[in-house]
């Protein structure tokens, strides 16, 4: 399987900020935290950081190859590739729960009327188009949209200056540091763990010197955009209101003076698009590297209504999507996004060095 | 070929979506847009909701000098808000727009009783705007303040909120949005206050008109006046603020802008010296003193001299001492009586005591949470005011016949 | 409804024709194998199926580990 | 109709290299049939090639001392320059030969001593194939063939009518050259080497169309031109097989790398400076006979707002210019469509004393806004094209009646509402200010419409990302479209959307070449010296 198309290093970071912001920015999971869920991020932040550098240290172990192929190196060909399986699916399921996720948050606020399945579909759309044609397309789009984001949270924190009550943010720790854990907890593994993925990313990029430097300037500046959002949210609702509010992004910025939140709402959907993008490439190029398929871009479409599908199919409504992401979600994840990655850091490790 | 296919294709869709409207795909000549709501307590005990319309064609026909009136009021009751507001659509032909909301009325029955079961809707319903603004309709109903028509604007609700700018800026009264409100409710220790609108009549008396209502006139809104405040404690009304006590209470939260004070001229205390006091802050202080909570606010203030009736020459340093030093005493006697009142007649801690102290003490804070208002109300409250004069405006001395 | 589906998916084979034609089995079957599992979930959505659903089924394996672990 | 859709389905599946080239005929070589010796068989020949062309002139002569030589000369009225024919060609041959004495001893010499001694014409040349000299006719030339030799010469008399240059028409400015390409190749291609004085700027001349033998020159600057792009540009050129090509358009429609893209992937300008500027930036341009429209590739998004007099005027100017067509493109394409999606879906986003008046002015109108918009744009782009369709005067009349008359009655009617005149008239000015863009525009427009009719700005927010990886995708001669902004290259974002002064753009476009590994060639040394140092 030969693939020649390239992202730069820019494209990368691009990439990774939007899949960070994604969807975690509409329901903040660090929000159990109340004010101190801001110290919760940072925290999940930090961890990220170190998950990242987990990630990366599996793909310099063995540059040039994608999360399938180094599962297969690690754990044999058959466990690796079950396992290859189990992640495959992780991704696709992490696709439809961002659509979900996006569908209701857009029917919530905006769309009252039109129902659901539409929503989804509609978005689905030029995600499906996005991924058929490639990994330098998806790199290149991402690079001329998401800087948008960015900007317009750099306009909200700004416009929203009047509203601020630093005094929110106290006291400090006040419930002890339990909740703050439990907010990072919920962090780390949505959506700072889930950059598990870039491991099926990385082979694309044409400039390998830049990795590191790309992969984490772009996880510094989508946790900078986070925290400063979660900042902004908690001292202009106030930590009460935060914490009960399902989109606590949302409400706050419908309280902009010039009343622009349905052009800051565009704004969530690049980053969930980013999201669905990467989940759905790296779905379709893991089987297509697992079953050792000519291309990946044939199976762009049905994989994309197969995760549509699963989005409806999976919640019958928003609260049971709520507490399904908060009580069953990291724990879900952990394996995907930790335990799986140290073993294969260490096996790696153990078969570069050791013997 | 195939271009003029695609293009006659293109056109059969354009002209299928055009017929059949999409869901949420709404004209806007097909919603009416609610300028104000009110809420009161009806007799029934169910909620009753006003709403404020705007009917944008008589707007347009009064600017070109019709007569017509350019809003509507209705009024439904309800168990519920919600229902309500929907119930509505019974009389109107409209789908209620809640987005372009500019004020909140509550009537004193429904204030009294409690306004969470409101304010849920309002904090819940994704369409309402959030930073309306919150005014208790003090001795009448929420219905009879958003009847009352205007004579400057065409739209009653935005003379309301525009007067009531200016009183806030002229420290009679206390501004208060929805989002603000919530957060206060939600904050522990923290009793809020809303602004008050009075109908006073035609005369200008100083009481609440029955009569105003039951002639065939319309209630004018120059029948009202608007100032005060209205202390709640948690979510239910417990007592109004008079002007001077909501200038009191403004100056313990910092938040006079620009208000007017008259002091005794030193010269000659029959006549009266007014002050304009710019630049106002305040900070309040809690402290723990063998665990005792003692609250303390420091003001501080720096006033321009206004105007001057009477003898004698203001404009020299020691007279401006003298009329800082009356200046920080009446505001210190204003502020006191609204701390007397807050901690003896309502027992409402309206100035955010209890808050502070959750933020500065929380592990003492952790054992009086339930019972704040009662430590409140007894701990001592020392109130200290430093002011300054700063300028004479534009003459030296006074102008004196020879 | 079930009309819509078999439609949709006529659509989006229509779509791929292009890169189908030029592939091989084993991609054909893939695809195939993708959108078979794609239409048995929008039927089991249609239909109200809840016994397979994902999320049930991942929190009740989450439940039973948790608290086989603790 | 199937057969029509299974070709352009063989066309999708070989759209790679080879898809033309299986389809070329061979050559045949049996037609190039030498000239015959017999002068009558010429004449024979000549009388059935060209029967029934009344414009063709075939004048037999007899030349030498004793007029012992039969010769014809040919040429087509029209075409050639009656006074060469006539002092260069008639004259020494029926006077001067008798004087230098020619006489049966120099049978064998004749064709030199008439191409040296006797014709004085310019350009003299000799044909061996009845063929060649057959085009040669037809395409201006003077064709002497003479008995028994076997080999015609042909002298270059072409001299047809032809338009002066003039101011281009669509294509006006302000500050700069007044002239425009004209139809006449030559011209031309004079018109750009007198700009580019240099060795270096070559013109290669292929003659395309099965029966309208169209000269067709791919112009190219030796050592800036990249050689990946000028051998693709050569080579589809190449392998085109149609009867005629009677513009530059026929050939546009051939070498664009997506036919199905509503985007333009070929330039097209009538300015010989811009093209000069373009060629300069290391660009191909394909020139036609017969138009004065020159191609120029590959052609990328940002050369929409780029233009010539960008470069004559001081940069802050230019950089406004290029600001405002910007923001003219974000008006023209998605004005309507946001409207119609405040008007249906977020009223709450304009001001509320705005809406009540925009309220006031819609209520009434019985239909809804994505209607209108549609009706009055439509009506707009049929005045658009009555305009240019009408003589002059007339079309202009007919705009601004149309336009005028047409909006006000319409909104007295109560079928329109004001704002919507406003929008329509709004969006139809600006979209003349991208003329390249126009339209891709028409499609953008309406695609954003219908998405804002359904789904608000969230629809108009998928439209527009589409539009984007559809745009990502398109590829100019394998230059990305969207370069230099996707994929970034910092160094050529000097002429964007601010355009530098030209002493700091250091480098040419690198995205034209698009070597990586050969950037630092592609510096401009003598940029690098400063002004007045």
């Amino acid at each position: 399987m030969i693939e020649e198309a390239k992202i730069s290093g820019y494209q990368l970071g691009m990439l990774i900020v939007g899949f960070v912001f994604g969807s975690s920015v509409i329901l903040n999971p660090a929000a159990v935290a109340y004010q101190d869920a801001w110290f919760a991020q940072l925290l999940a932040w930090l961890g990220g950081f170190v998950l990242l550098g987990l990630y990366v240290a599996i793909y310099l172990l063995s540059p040039e190859q994608n999360l399938i192929e180094t599962l297969r190196e690690g754990f044999g060909k058959y466990l690796g590739s079950l396992i290859g399986l189990f992640y495959i699916w992780y991704f696709i399921h992490l696709a439809s729960l961002v659509f979900r996720d996006l569908g209701e948050y857009m029917m919530t606020v905006t769309y009252t009327e039109t129902p659901l399945v539409f929503l989804i579909i509609s978005f689905s759309l030029p995600i499906a188009y996005l991924v058929k044609s490639g990994i330098e397309a998806i790199g290149r789009t991402a690079e001329i949209t998401i800087f948008v984001i960015p900007i317009s949270v750099l306009i909200t924190v700004v416009l929203l200056i009047p509203n601020y009550d630093f005094n929110s943010l106290q006291p400090f720790l006040e419930e002890g540091l339990t909740p703050v854990l439990e907010g990072a907890f919920n962090n780390l593994s949505f959506p700072f763990g889930e950059t598990v993925i870039f491991l099926m990313l990385f082979p694309a990029l044409n400039e390998k010197d830049k990795l590191i430097k790309a992969s984490s300037l772009g996880l510094f500046v989508a946790g900078v955009l986070l925290i400063t959002i979660t900042l902004r949210d908690i001292m202009v609702l106030g930590s009460n209101i935060f914490r009960r509010a399902i989109f606590p992004a949302h409400l706050s910025t419908t309280l902009l003076p010039a009343e622009i939140d349905q052009l800051i709402a565009i704004n969530w959907l690049l980053g969930s698009g980013a999201k669905i993008t990467v989940c759905i490439y790296a779905t379709v190029k893991g089987l297509a590297e697992l079953f050792k398929l000519n291309s990946y871009k044939l199976l762009a479409l049905p994989t994309v209504v197969l995760a549509v599908g699963l989005s409806l199919w999976s919640f019958d409504d928003l609260i049971g999507l709520l507490r399904w992401s908060s009580e069953i979600y990291p724990y879900y994840a952990l394996p995907f996004q930790i335990v799986i990655p140290v073993l294969l850091l260490i096996i790696l490790l153990f078969k570069r060095y050791l013997r | 070929m195939l271009k003029k296919k695609i293009i006659l294709g293109i056109i059969i869709l354009s002209i299928l979506f055009s017929t059949t409207a999409c869901w949420d795909n709404e004209n806007v000549d097909d919603i009416a847009f609610v300028t104000g709501i009110g809420f009161d307590k009806s007799e029934e005990g169910m909620i009753e909701v006003t709403v404020q319309l705007v009917v944008p064609t008589f707007l347009q026909q009064r600017e070109q000098g019709s007569d017509e009136e350019a809003f509507w009021t209705i009024s439904f009751e309800e168990e519920t808000v919600f229902g309500a507001v929907k119930g509505m659509l019974s009389t109107v032909n409209r789908r209620l727009f809640r987005n372009h909301i500019h004020i909140i009325v509550i009537g004193e029955d429904l204030a009294r009783e409690g306004i969470i079961d409101v304010l849920d809707f309002l904090e819940r319903d994704h369409e309402m705007k959030k930073n309306a603004e919150m005014l208790v309709a003090r001795g009448s109903t929420a219905q009879k303040v958003l009847q009352a028509q205007s004579n400057l604007e065409d739209i009653p609700s935005i003379h309301l909120t525009d007067i009531m700018e200016n009183a806030n800026q002229l420290a009679k009264l206390k501004q208060k949005d929805l989002i603000t409100l919530l957060r206060e409710i939600n904050q522990q220790g923290q009793s809020s206050v809303i602004g008050t609108v009075q109908i006073v009549g035609q005369d200008g008396k100083d009481e609440p008109a029955e009569e105003a209502d039951n002639g065939e006139e319309a209630l004018l809104l120059k029948d009202m006046i608007v100032e005060g405040a209205a202390a709640f404690k948690e979510t239910q009304l417990v007592g109004w603020l008079s002007p001077p006590e909501t200038r009191g209470y403004l100056f313990a939260q910092g938040e006079v802008i620009d208000g007017i004070i008259n002091i005794d001229n030193p010269h000659d205390r029959e006549q009266r010296v007014s002050i304009e006091v710019r630049s106002a802050g305040a900070e309040p202080e809690v402290e723990l003193k063998d665990g005792e909570p003692r609250l303390s606010i420091e003001v501080w203030a720096t006033g321009n001299l206004g105007e001057q009736q009477g003898a004698g020459n203001l404009t020299t340093q020691s007279d401006f001492a003298e009329l800082a030093k009356e200046l920080s005493a009446l505001i210190e006697e204003e502020i006191r009586e609204v701390v007397d009142l807050a901690q003896q007649d309502y027992e409402a801690d309206i100035f955010g005591f209890g808050e502070l102290m959750r933020r500065e003490h929380p592990d003492y804070w952790q054992q009086v949470r339930g019972d704040w208002e009662q430590e409140f109300s007894q701990a001592p409250v020392e109130i200290e005011v430093q002011t300054t004069i700063r300028k004479p405006r534009m003459i030296r001395m006074p102008t004196r016949p020879k | 409804m079930i009309i819509l589906l078999v439609i949709s998916l006529a659509l989006i084979i229509a779509i791929d024709l292009r890169h189908l034609l030029a592939a091989t089995k084993k991609d054909i079957f893939i695809y195939s194998a993708l959108l078979v599992a794609a239409f048995m979930v929008a039927l089991a959505q249609l239909m109200e199926w809840k016994l397979l659903v994902p999320s049930r089924v991942i929190e009740s394996l989450v439940r039973s580990i948790i608290g086989g672990m603790g | 109709m199937f057969r029509k859709l299974a070709g352009i389905y063989n066309y999708l599946k070989h759209k790679s290299q080879d898809y033309f080239q299986s389809e070329q005929p061979q050559e045949e070589e049996s037609e190039q049939e030498k000239v015959p010796r017999d002068i009558q068989k010429v004449k024979q020949k000549l009388a059935e090639t060209f029967a029934d062309c009344s414009d063709f002139v075939l004048r037999e002569l007899k030349i030498g001392d004793d007029s012992q030589f039969k010769v014809i000369l040919a040429y087509f009225e029209g075409l050639t320059d009656h006074e060469i024919i006539n002092n260069g060609i008639l004259d020494p041959l029926m006077i001067e030969s008798k004087k230098i004495g020619i006489d049966r001893r120099h049978e064998g010499e004749l064709i030199q001593k008439i191409k040296e001694e006797i014709i004085n014409v310019g350009e003299v040349g000799e044909a061996d194939t009845f063929t060649r000299t057959v085009e040669e006719l037809l395409a201006g030339g003077t064709v002497l063939y003479i008995d028994g030799q076997g080999t015609a010469l042909k002298f270059d008399t072409t001299a047809w009518e032809e338009r002066g240059v003039e101011e281009p028409q669509t294509e006006s400015i302000v500050r700069g050259p007044r002239e425009g390409f004209v139809e006449s190749l030559s011209t031309n291609i004079s018109l750009l080497r007198r700009r580019i004085k240099n060795a270096n700027l070559k013109f290669k001349v292929l003659n395309l169309g099965v029966q309208t033998n169209t000269d067709v020159a791919i112009g190219y600057l030796a050592g800036i031109v990249n050689e990946d792009v000028l051998k693709m540009v050569e080579e589809r050129v190449q392998r085109i097989k149609i009867d005629a090509v009677l513009e530059s358009g026929y050939i546009e429609e051939f070498i664009e790398d997506s036919p199905f893209s509503i985007f333009p992937t070929v330039g097209s300008s009538e300015r010989p400076d811009k093209v000069a500027g373009k060629l300069l930036e290391g660009r191909v341009a394909i020139l036609c006979e017969g138009t004065p429209f020159v191609l120029t590739v590959p052609y990328l998004f940002i050369e929409a707002f780029q233009s010539s007099e960008d470069y004559y005027n001081r940069p802050y100017v230019a950089t406004i210019g290029r600001s405002l067509r910007f923001l003219a493109l974000i008006i023209t394409a998605a004005l309507p469509a946001f409207y119609v999606a405040v008007l249906t879906f977020h009223q709450n986003i304009l001001p509320f004393e705005l809406l009540l008046n925009i309220t006031a002015a819609v209520e009434g109108i019985p239909f809804s806004p994505f209607f209108e918009t549609l009706v009055l744009g439509t009506a707009f782009e049929l005045l658009r094209e009555a305009g240019v369709r009408m003589p002059k005067p007339i079309g202009q009349a007919v705009s601004i009646v149309g336009a005028l008359i047409l909006g006000e009655a319409a909104v007295e009617a109560g079928i329109a509402s004001h704002p919507i005149v406003i929008v329509t008239a709004v969006t139809a000015i600006t979209s003349f200010i991208l003329s390249p863009l126009l339209e891709p525009l028409i499609f953008i427009r309406l695609f954003l419409l219908v998405a804002a009719n359904t789904l608000g700005f969230m629809g108009m927010g998928l439209v527009i990302i589409t539009i984007f990886v559809h745009l990502v995708n398109l590829k100019s001669f394998g230059v990305p479209y969207l370069a230099p902004f996707s994929p970034l290259s910092g160094m050529d974002l000097e002429d964007t959307l601010v355009r530098f002064p030209l002493w700091a753009m250091l480098t040419r476009p690198r995205i034209l070449a698009w070597r990586e590994e050969e950037g630092e060639k592609y510096r401009l040394d003598a940029n690098l010296i400063k002004k007045e140092e």
